[in-house]
């Protein structure tokens, strides 16, 4: 057990990268076994993330350095610098890890019935894996170049998923615009490396944290690394591939596709706090922070009202979602260098964008869910062409109120307490910007109640008839999420005392990122 | 600036190529040609990356019948192998999408597809 | 293609083949390794298709049979990876024992086969892994441009 | 509206490359503290002459291994698109 964990880090990465490799072989077998490993391995990865984020909790952060004689040993003897590979989880990163193991099991299963009818099912559930694997390592590494690696590799299955309905000619555009967006930022991530290496003649993000002078130089990497990454998570102005991309990826993928750009608003983090940290004038880079928090939840929210294909429009809600992201944690990082202030307002901020993060991984996941089984059974995502589908998908229409109830804030449910969190928090910091919150919280409500209004009440059209409830993985997929929805909000404290408030502190604490890797110096 | 050539021209040559691929990323509507501008930017970043690791009279770092020398830095060409190997990958799977999209437009041009429109 | 090209394709081919296999197994001594041996034998599986046309190219090499080729070299190499994990992930168990173990002197010298643990291991295995991947890749890609769809 | 945008922004992306190509180190003169331990010590911890392959295969492997899922899943992505769809019954 000990050696386990130990070594859950890199087996929760290597394990469904593992099972990638085997599922075309598999897939030969038939699809009964290839569905068996392909949950198997994205199970078992849970299961290791959780006993590996139970034993953070307990000891504090974990290091693993790949190819060392052991896993602390994260400096050669007798030397100063790390040369190996660094794996560093922390509360902040195992809680990401959470999040995606999560959604990825959900998006496997409820994957499953839409498969039978297609073609292409073993190659589609090794990308499937291989997204996760992107996920996991991009959330896990503590290494820039390591970092930009599984960035490709999220990219690259994140594309090939999104094209997977080749016979609809927007799925392709859909795949290539993503994969566009995703290869010029992951160069202008490289670059921004290069830049870094070329300086400090290290690549390990806890090495370069410490030497880093924030020289003319470093505020160039900066500004590059924040430029791809906002591309990549989607933020308003540059958001204009992801409606066209989560509208088009098929079944469970849509959730793990949005949560991938959520996995890249964590390296963004990363990046401000570890990386740069106090270094940073935080009061500018905070402000540019808030301001694309504001714009992604403003334009969201707008563009959102006026959609009427179902996955459009929740796609439009996800970048305003993630606008409450970037504002909480971008409050946070502006009184970061105040201690006073971080005390009183800021790190309540920085625990309601995290908390968020959760939230709305599960709930929006549970909408794009039901949106795509919306598809499957009527195979149209017009919400002028539905209607009167209560009586006909009385599950599906009881998870679609429960994610538009969450994302709409509304109480008790979990997505009021995260966004009660960030309003109470940036109150104190600019009431402005608060009152923006709510009302684009008001706009998404409204969104919503029109969206259940066209799909679910009013009177069936006659060729939707005989239209059934979805099978029953699918069902399995979207209760996932539902039961954890509930889950979260009836215990809404216990949840930010157990994983929410350790994601703050280690999100926080630079000089703990640091020592972990350079040893207290 | 260094002894043997002025105003840092490799990193000079680097700029020149990104600029060339970002331009043509941002003002071309032929999809092929966009994918072209993306691996001209990706050539600048990989010759970025390898003059990052040259050391002046340095000799290739491998030491079958290594002549008497400096090394030149082993981590950049790692990190360069690495990168054209993934450009390579982005490369194909760009090139297929653009054959799909062409098989369902029967047109390359962003502007003539419906949802390309940036 | 002409019958020109395709009888120097025939005399050039088992020379390509066979550089890119030294390259494939030398990379631990000299310049080279798995990814460029890898490609250079797919350069020559390019010129067989450009040479044969693909029609006539998968009527021998179906795409599954490199899938498989791929999936292989994957194997063996986080096989590799995996195989250290007594220690550590990716820890070289074997530099040092009796396979592959040899440990050069310091410095320039001629250069041994036998050394470097699992680095000649995991060359083999990404070797094959970039030989069947990118044949795979230039295989479809030309199958798919003269309208032939892959079989599941 | 969207040329000048994109001219902006050109113009920003490009004054900033210039001005990192003029501010670092100069050519031919990188600092090295990392690579010089592998350098040094290549041959004894691995026993590998090319130290670029103890790079790849050792000290960064799991790069190597990242990098070998990329171009895995380029060719599964490229497989999979060009693959014979059937058409959905129901």
């Amino acid at each position: 057990m000990d050696s386990l964990v130990t070594h859950s880090s890199i087996l929760a990465i290597a394990i469904p990268l593992l099972a990638a490799f085997i599922v075309p072989l598999v897939s030969k077998v038939g699809d009964k076994a290839r569905n068996t490993v392909v949950i198997g391995a994205l199970a078992l990865a849970e299961f290791l993330v959780i006993i590996l984020a139970r034993d953070i909790y307990l000891n504090g952060l974990h290091v693993y350095t790949l190819g060392a004689a052991a896993t602390d040993l994260t400096i050669p003897e007798h030397y100063m610098v790390p040369v190996r590979i660094i794996l560093e989880v922390d509360a902040m990163s195992v809680f990401m890890g959470i999040i995606t193991t999560t959604i990825s099991l959900a998006g496997a299963i409820y994957s499953i019935s839409f498969m039978k009818e297609e073609t292409g099912g073993d190659r589609f559930y090794t990308l499937l894996l291989l997204l996760a694997v992107g996920m996991l390592g991009l959330v896990f590494t503590g290494d820039m170049f390591n970092f930009f690696v599984f960035l490709e590799i999220l990219s690259i299955s994140g594309a090939a998923l999104a094209a997977f309905r080749t016979r609809f000619g927007d799925a392709t555009e859909g795949g290539f615009k993503y994969i566009v967006i995703s290869a010029v930022g992951a160069l202008v991530v490289l670059f921004a490396v290069g830049i870094l290496y070329s300086q400090y003649n290290l690549l390990s993000i806890a090495a370069l944290a410490q030497a880093i002078q924030y020289t003319a130089l470093d505020k160039i990497a900066l500004a590059l690394l924040v430029v791809a990454l906002a591309m990549k998570l989607a933020s308003v102005p540059l958001h204009m591939w992801a409606p066209d991309t989560y509208s088009v990826a098929p079944a469970g993928t849509t959730p793990m596709i949005y949560v991938a750009s959520q996995a890249c608003l964590y390296g963004l983090f990363r990046v401000l706090f570890s990386l740069y940290g106090v270094s940073l004038d935080t009061l500018t880079i905070g402000w540019v922070v808030i301001i694309l928090g504001v714009l992604s939840m403003f334009v969201g929210v707008t563009m959102a009202v006026h959609q009427s294909d179902i996955k459009r429009l929740m796609a439009y809600h996800a970048i305003s979602q993630s606008g409450y992201m970037l504002l909480g944690i971008g409050v946070g990082l502006a009184v970061l260098a105040d201690p006073q202030a971080l005390a009183s307002y800021g790190r309540e901020a920085i625990s309601g964008g995290i908390f968020h993060i959760i939230n709305n991984a599960l709930y929006k996941g549970l909408l794009f869910l039901t949106a795509e089984a919306l598809f499957f059974a009527l195979g149209t995502r017009d919400l002028n062409k539905m209607g009167g589908m209560f009586r006909n998908m009385k599950y599906t229409a009881i998870f679609f109120i429960i994610g538009a109830l969450a994302i709409s804030g509304v109480p008790p449910f979990n997505g009021f307490t995260s966004k009660l969190m960030i309003y109470e928090s940036v109150y104190n910091f600019s009431p402005v910007l608060a009152v923006i919150a709510m009302l684009v919280s008001i706009l998404t409500l409204a969104s919503f109640t029109k969206a259940f209004q066209s799909a679910f009440t009013g009177p069936a059209l006659p060729q939707h008839d005989n239209v059934r409830e979805v099978p029953k993985p699918m069902l399995i997929g979207m209760g996932i999420l539902a039961v954890a929805i509930v889950f979260f909000s009836l215990f809404p404290s216990l949840v930010v005392d157990t994983i929410v408030t350790p994601a703050t502190d280690a999100l926080i604490d630079q000089a703990g990122y640091i020592g972990a890797v350079m040893g207290g110096a | 600036m260094t002894a043997g050539l002025p105003f840092n021209i490799p990193f000079l040559a680097v700029v020149a190529l990104i600029s060339i691929g970002l331009f043509i990323i941002l003002t071309q509507r032929n999809l092929i040609k966009l994918v072209m501008g993306i691996v001209i930017m990706e050539s600048g970043v990989n010759l970025f990356l390898v003059s990052l690791g040259y050391r002046t009279g340095g000799i290739v770092p491998i030491f079958t019948h290594a002549p008497e020398g400096v090394m030149v830095l082993p981590v950049p060409q790692a990190l360069t192998l690495t990168s054209i190997v993934i450009g390579v990958a982005t490369t194909a799977l760009m090139l297929s999408l653009i054959m799909l999209t062409y098989r369902h437009t029967g047109d390359i041009d962003a502007e003539k597809s419906r949802r390309l429109k940036g | 293609m002409s019958k020109i090209v395709r009888t120097m394709s025939n005399i050039l081919i088992p020379l390509v083949f066979i550089f890119g296999l030294y390259i494939i197994l030398h990379g631990h001594i000299s310049p080279g390794g798995g990814f460029q041996g890898g490609a250079v034998f797919a350069s020559g599986v390019a010129m067989i298709i450009v040479a044969f046309g693909s029609a006539s190219v998968q009527k021998r090499l179906k795409e599954h049979h490199l899938s498989v080729l791929e999936s292989a070299g994957a194997l063996i190499f986080i096989g590799l990876a995996f195989s250290g994990l007594a220690t550590i992930f990716f820890f070289n168990f074997l530099a040092g024992s009796a396979v592959f173990g040899n440990i050069p002197p310091s410095g320039s010298n001629p250069g041994d086969l036998w050394t470097g643990g699992v680095i000649p291991l995991m060359n083999i295995g990404v070797g094959l892994k970039v030989l069947g991947g990118l044949s795979a890749i230039l295989l479809v890609m030309a199958l798919a441009s003269s309208g032939i769809e892959v079989e599941e | 509206m969207r040329k000048a945008a994109v001219a902006v922004s050109l113009v920003v992306i490009v004054g900033l490359l210039v001005a990192a190509a003029f501010l670092i180190h100069p050519f031919g003169q990188p600092p090295s503290q990392m690579d010089d331990y592998m350098i040094e010590n290549s041959q004894a911890e691995t026993g590998t002459n090319n130290v670029v392959a103890a790079v790849l295969f050792d000290y960064r492997g799991f790069d190597t291994l990242g990098e070998a899922t990329v171009l895995f899943t380029a060719v599964t992505g490229v497989v999979m698109l060009f693959r014979a769809v059937k058409k959905r019954e129901s």
